[in-house]
């Protein structure tokens, strides 16, 4: 990182450059995504697994259920766990090792949007209340930092679940390899992210983007237009007009994302 | 849960007696502590949390040093007992996203690039809690960073704003967090500015309410700023006195 | 530290060339405690609390009552689990982190002075033999060091003690905020801690003394006069002599602190 | 648990249609990556791996320089999905035996002398698994060194051999593992020189059916290396079609 | 270590001048092993126990046996564990801390040859199908290194294995310090080690050979002539006519370190 | 437990028929080792333990380092097998404590000040146990630092003294240790000055009691020392023999 500092620095102000110009630095308009590949179905071991390539960042998620404990406070409910593992083979700057603050936060935060927007019926999770029921681990692998890994983080998490079968569970134990049916997925949360560049919102900001950036602003949103779950990052501030402003482009970017999700 | 409570009443107060855009008491001291730089405890409803803040100072080791500012390190945790079920003293991966936020929320009030390879500490722990505990130890930490006269350009508000019962309403208890269609939004702002530094949300919200929500938190912490202010003014009118 | 050490080392001369002169450096008596100050049931959340003020030390202690499973040897009995955390706002060199060995040494000398001092009844905390029993924990927080976390923990923690309730346990379940009595303590063992600067034995070192003094001694003592526990500390050596007198002044000591707690 | 099953059939066909000395199909695609400086991606049976590459670059911290050679890490990964029964993302201890085994196994081959002070980080993340990972994360690792340009003297190529049922077979599947009397051996070569690099073997066998499986092992890693050369070949023929 | 290297090169350079000369630095014969010293039976807690000094490495093992839960697909099956602790005080160069890579290679290389091998019979460990089986606890403890720690820890191991009692077991609980009966050990699994210095193969290779070594090569044999496990280390490699030689090494070293067992 | 043992007897015997003052048998063996700079084995009653020394050598890393002495750093574990139950390898809170208070009881014996920024490693492992393994290993310890030369002012003596069945022993027992009145006491002392460095108690004691236990330890400690001085004679005179 130390020797490419001065690389980024110069990028970086190419960023800026050109948005003196009012243009990004690959052309794109200020509300568009780059191209998105979602590929579903990848992997035999998965309960469902997702791939979604962003421009140059990739990102895979796998779903595993697995028969568990249920909280002492509800007996009759399923649980979901989700984590990201930034493999330091995405970027010369992640180091291998336990879990960094930044994967913290976007597990936190594409967890939050599932939850919060009702993905699963935790109780359809139930296997026999009080007892047994499934826990859902959601894991992203992070194959390629392009930027906004939220986005993509959070599309293939959701696509996994969409692509996600559930394992035939007998007698107490999980037949490996059968499934009794599909998860059902009752609403499509999709996370979109914007970034503050100057004075200027953009959305899906790319890797260089992101350290010309002094904020970013995350929402996920619904099918039916409500609001999930929001994350502010950055050390900057946003006005009260540009975090409205950006719950209108959320909602518009959400719409075009889940429609590739269909 | 409790989905027959009423949220707030036909006379438009809430369970505990506030009015819908009412904050629960505060009461905010600086300088409790002798050993830390700045300190502030803060009671808020019924959390109570000890601040203590340290630098700016040398940023070690060497390498996370960065030398076009100061780090500012937040570090929230939670006291074993300040929860109903006994926490695990190490740090939950709630404590860290939150200390990552909180970091960031005060960075724009600190003026880091005066400090280049430093850090500022700002240590918060939660000692009883009873909802809305980043906000209030977000709130206590700019106090105890102007305690410690660490140089800012304004001071950070925070409160936590939300729905219960279909009402919108600031400063949700752990009760009204715990309503079936509860919304809980972590809101943070520089108060004379009106700049948004922090906002977190769980929970489904219409872009309607959203907007509302967003006037309701920018009002409410200029509620808090107040208590920030009076608290700061009784440590120097002390000051002041002890030196004459 | 570092920066520091230059200072402490001229506060640290001033103390022993004080002491040269048969004073202390806060012109206290040689067996003279500082002032205490002990406030309990700061806090809703913990069955019992408590917080300790000696001089500049602050030292704050909760208990919380977990039904837990007993040890197979004694499957009708409580435990306890003491732990200390030195908050890293208590002093600049403390560091955030996994316990240290000095927060290991505080934590287990507590321990050792409650459990040997037969403070709880061990039996008493039993639920249902074999099957369930009240874990109590102990937790201090160290607030500020102005030096004898041993002493002032120790208050804290047995002041906690005295103010805790049992939580309500119905139906195998703990019923939150509710409670069923309060919790029996049998006796009060109260550690006081001797520091020797050059020949000098002081009690209650504050910060600045530790750094001059050359060992430390502490002694956990009872109403009825007994000893409980001992614990020396530091790279120094006593003679028989010393510990002997040290051990009648940790009794007075000891008397003196208990009726605070009263 | 399956000892009825018959391993070879009298066709001398194994139990997916595969002869005894016959590879499963294998697919490797370098140059998957933009970030690393080197990638592949392998697919051989219903094994899945990724594979980056950087170095040769400093090796920090410094107290793990080597000033006379470049430190080869070879990191092998499972992700949590890739395996029937979730696994704990943490790193095994079967994963760190392996990752020691195969940075021996590729040291031979790099030119480590050339960089000292410095390390080649290779990590390699199991996607996907039906036995023979190890070998099959090696060989793709040879190709994503290859696709970095770092300088080598031969590819590494491996292969699992071993026995089931009675037979020496090579290229085992899972299903083939787990037959009573099986024996695993993960095996790699230098193709042109035929030096062993890596063997590794569970289970028990005869010191004939030893000489015979290193023969197999050797035929097998040269038919391995058929697939890694053909795949450099495809991405250095695109190279010069895109320079045109 | 780094003041020591200079040192080492020039043993190192000792090893192959004399390698050059066709002799051992020790003078031994290419395939002759250092002096074996096994001791059994030394620990009165250890259910067995074996220290065995190979020239001057010296290796503890200790068996414990622990009533423990079956693998849900073994459920009348024993399991084993085995650890390696290179203890600090065993070189200047080990740490203390969490076990190093070569601490667990050794480990597993042990453990494979012990489990390959079949050397205790797992059936034989169910104390109540699918509910209770002994776990036998295999813990090596690294004393002092000389060299060649594999074939020292494993002849340890086996050892230690054949010096072991089963615990008396009654009444669902463990009676402490009294026996049923001896471990049955089914096999005499042995490794043995080869090193690569030059282009010549040695056995037993000493600390200093261990420096000078390009690779090494371990197997472990049965007394029926089969091999049960085979672990290639170091950077170089081997020719197909070098392992095949070697694996006619180890049978016949195999057979002269087992007649040392009985 | 077993509430109607009689510790001592009628005829002033113990349950394994020593005096109350009497040691068990101790062996000490200097030299057993040959990569650590000094080291000893110890037999205690059934106590046996390992210690290997290395130092003074540099303190690393550098940021520990103390400018104006080594640092001591006795380092106390037990082997997993060493107790009834096994036991975890990793240090438990026990052994960190017992660490440190050791360390601090060495000190005073080594000349510290002469090797600034240095630190003097005491590597203790306990591989059979029955009670008092501090203070064997602590006993061990100094025998371990004279073989390995380093400068000392005396050695350090240590030994457990304590009370069971209501009467004031030396060098209890498990089963001593579990009698329902159990006290129990670590001691050390330098035998030449009878400067205590050591102290630990568990149990219940009068003031009558505790003077008359350090007597005993006292008393006890030189004892110790005799067996310690022995076992070095016995070294520096096989060292003589061997010069000869």
């Amino acid at each position: 990182m130390e020797s490419d500092s001065a690389l980024w620095e110069l990028k970086k102000e190419k960023v800026l450059a050109k948005m003196r110009e009012n243009k990004r630095i690959d052309d794109r308009d200020f509300l568009q995504y780059r191209d998105i590949k979602i590929e579903q179905g990848l992997f035999q071991n998965a309960e469902g697994s997702c791939k979604v390539t962003l421009g140059e960042t990739v990102v895979y998620a796998g779903v595993k259920m697995v028969p568990g404990d249920p909280y002492p406070d509800m007996p009759d409910e399923g649980t979901i766990s989700v984590l990201a593992e930034f493999m330091p083979l995405a970027s010369p700057t992640f180091e291998p090792g336990p879990p960094s603050k930044e994967s913290n936060e976007l597990a936190r935060v594409v967890d939050r949007g599932i939850r919060g927007g009702k993905c699963l019926d935790s109780k359809a999770l139930c296997i026999r209340a009080g007892e047994k029921v499934w826990v859902v681990f959601i894991d992203m692998y992070i194959a390629n930092d392009g930027g906004n890994l939220f986005d993509a983080g959070s599309l293939a998490s959701v696509g996994a679940l969409l692509n996600a079968k559930i394992p035939k569970y007998e007698d107490d134990k999980l037949v490996q390899g059968e499934y009794s049916g599909d998860l059902e997925v009752k609403t499509l949360p999709i996370l979109t992210t914007c970034a503050k560049i100057g004075n200027t919102i953009i959305a899906d900001p790319s890797l260089v983007e992101e350290k010309a950036m002094s904020a970013r602003f995350s929402a996920t949103t619904l099918e039916d237009g409500r609001i999930c779950a929001i994350q502010k990052g950055g050390a900057y501030s946003f006005t009260k007009d540009e975090v409205k402003r950006i719950m209108d482009i959320s909602m518009e970017k959400g719409k075009e994302l889940r429609n590739l999700l269909r | 849960m409790d989905e027959e409570l009423t949220y707030v009443n036909d006379a438009g107060l809430r369970l505990d007696g506030r009015k819908v855009d009412e904050l629960r008491p505060i009461k905010i001291t600086p300088s409790v502590l002798t050993r830390a730089e700045g300190s502030c405890y803060l009671e808020w409803g019924r959390n109570k949390i000890l601040v203590g803040v340290y630098g700016p100072r040398e940023a070690l080791p060497q390498h996370i040093q960065d030398p076009t500012k100061s780090i500012v390190n937040f570090v929230y945790r939670m006291a074993s007992f300040s929860v109903p079920e006994r926490r695990n003293p190490r740090p939950a991966r709630r404590d860290i996203e939150i200390s990552m936020v909180c970091s960031n929320a005060l960075e724009r009030a600190l003026l880091v690039n005066r400090f280049p390879n430093t850090k500022i500490d700002i240590f918060t722990y939660i000692m009883d809690s009873n909802a809305g505990t980043r906000v209030a130890a977000l709130t206590a930490a700019s106090v105890a960073l102007a305690d410690a006269g660490i140089p800012m350009t304004d001071l950070v508000s925070s409160v936590a704003i939300g729905r219960a019962g279909g009402t919108l309403i600031t400063d949700l208890t752990k009760e009204e967090e715990d309503a079936p269609d509860a919304v809980d939004m972590a809101f943070a702002m520089l108060p004379n500015t009106e700049e948004i530094v922090l906002m977190q949300m769980d929970g489904e919200i219409t872009k309607a309410e959203f907007d509302e929500l967003v006037e309701l938190g920018s009002k409410s912490c200029k509620k808090v700023y107040e208590f920030q202010k009076d608290a700061l003014k009784g440590k120097f009118k002390q000051n002041d006195e002890s030196v004459n």
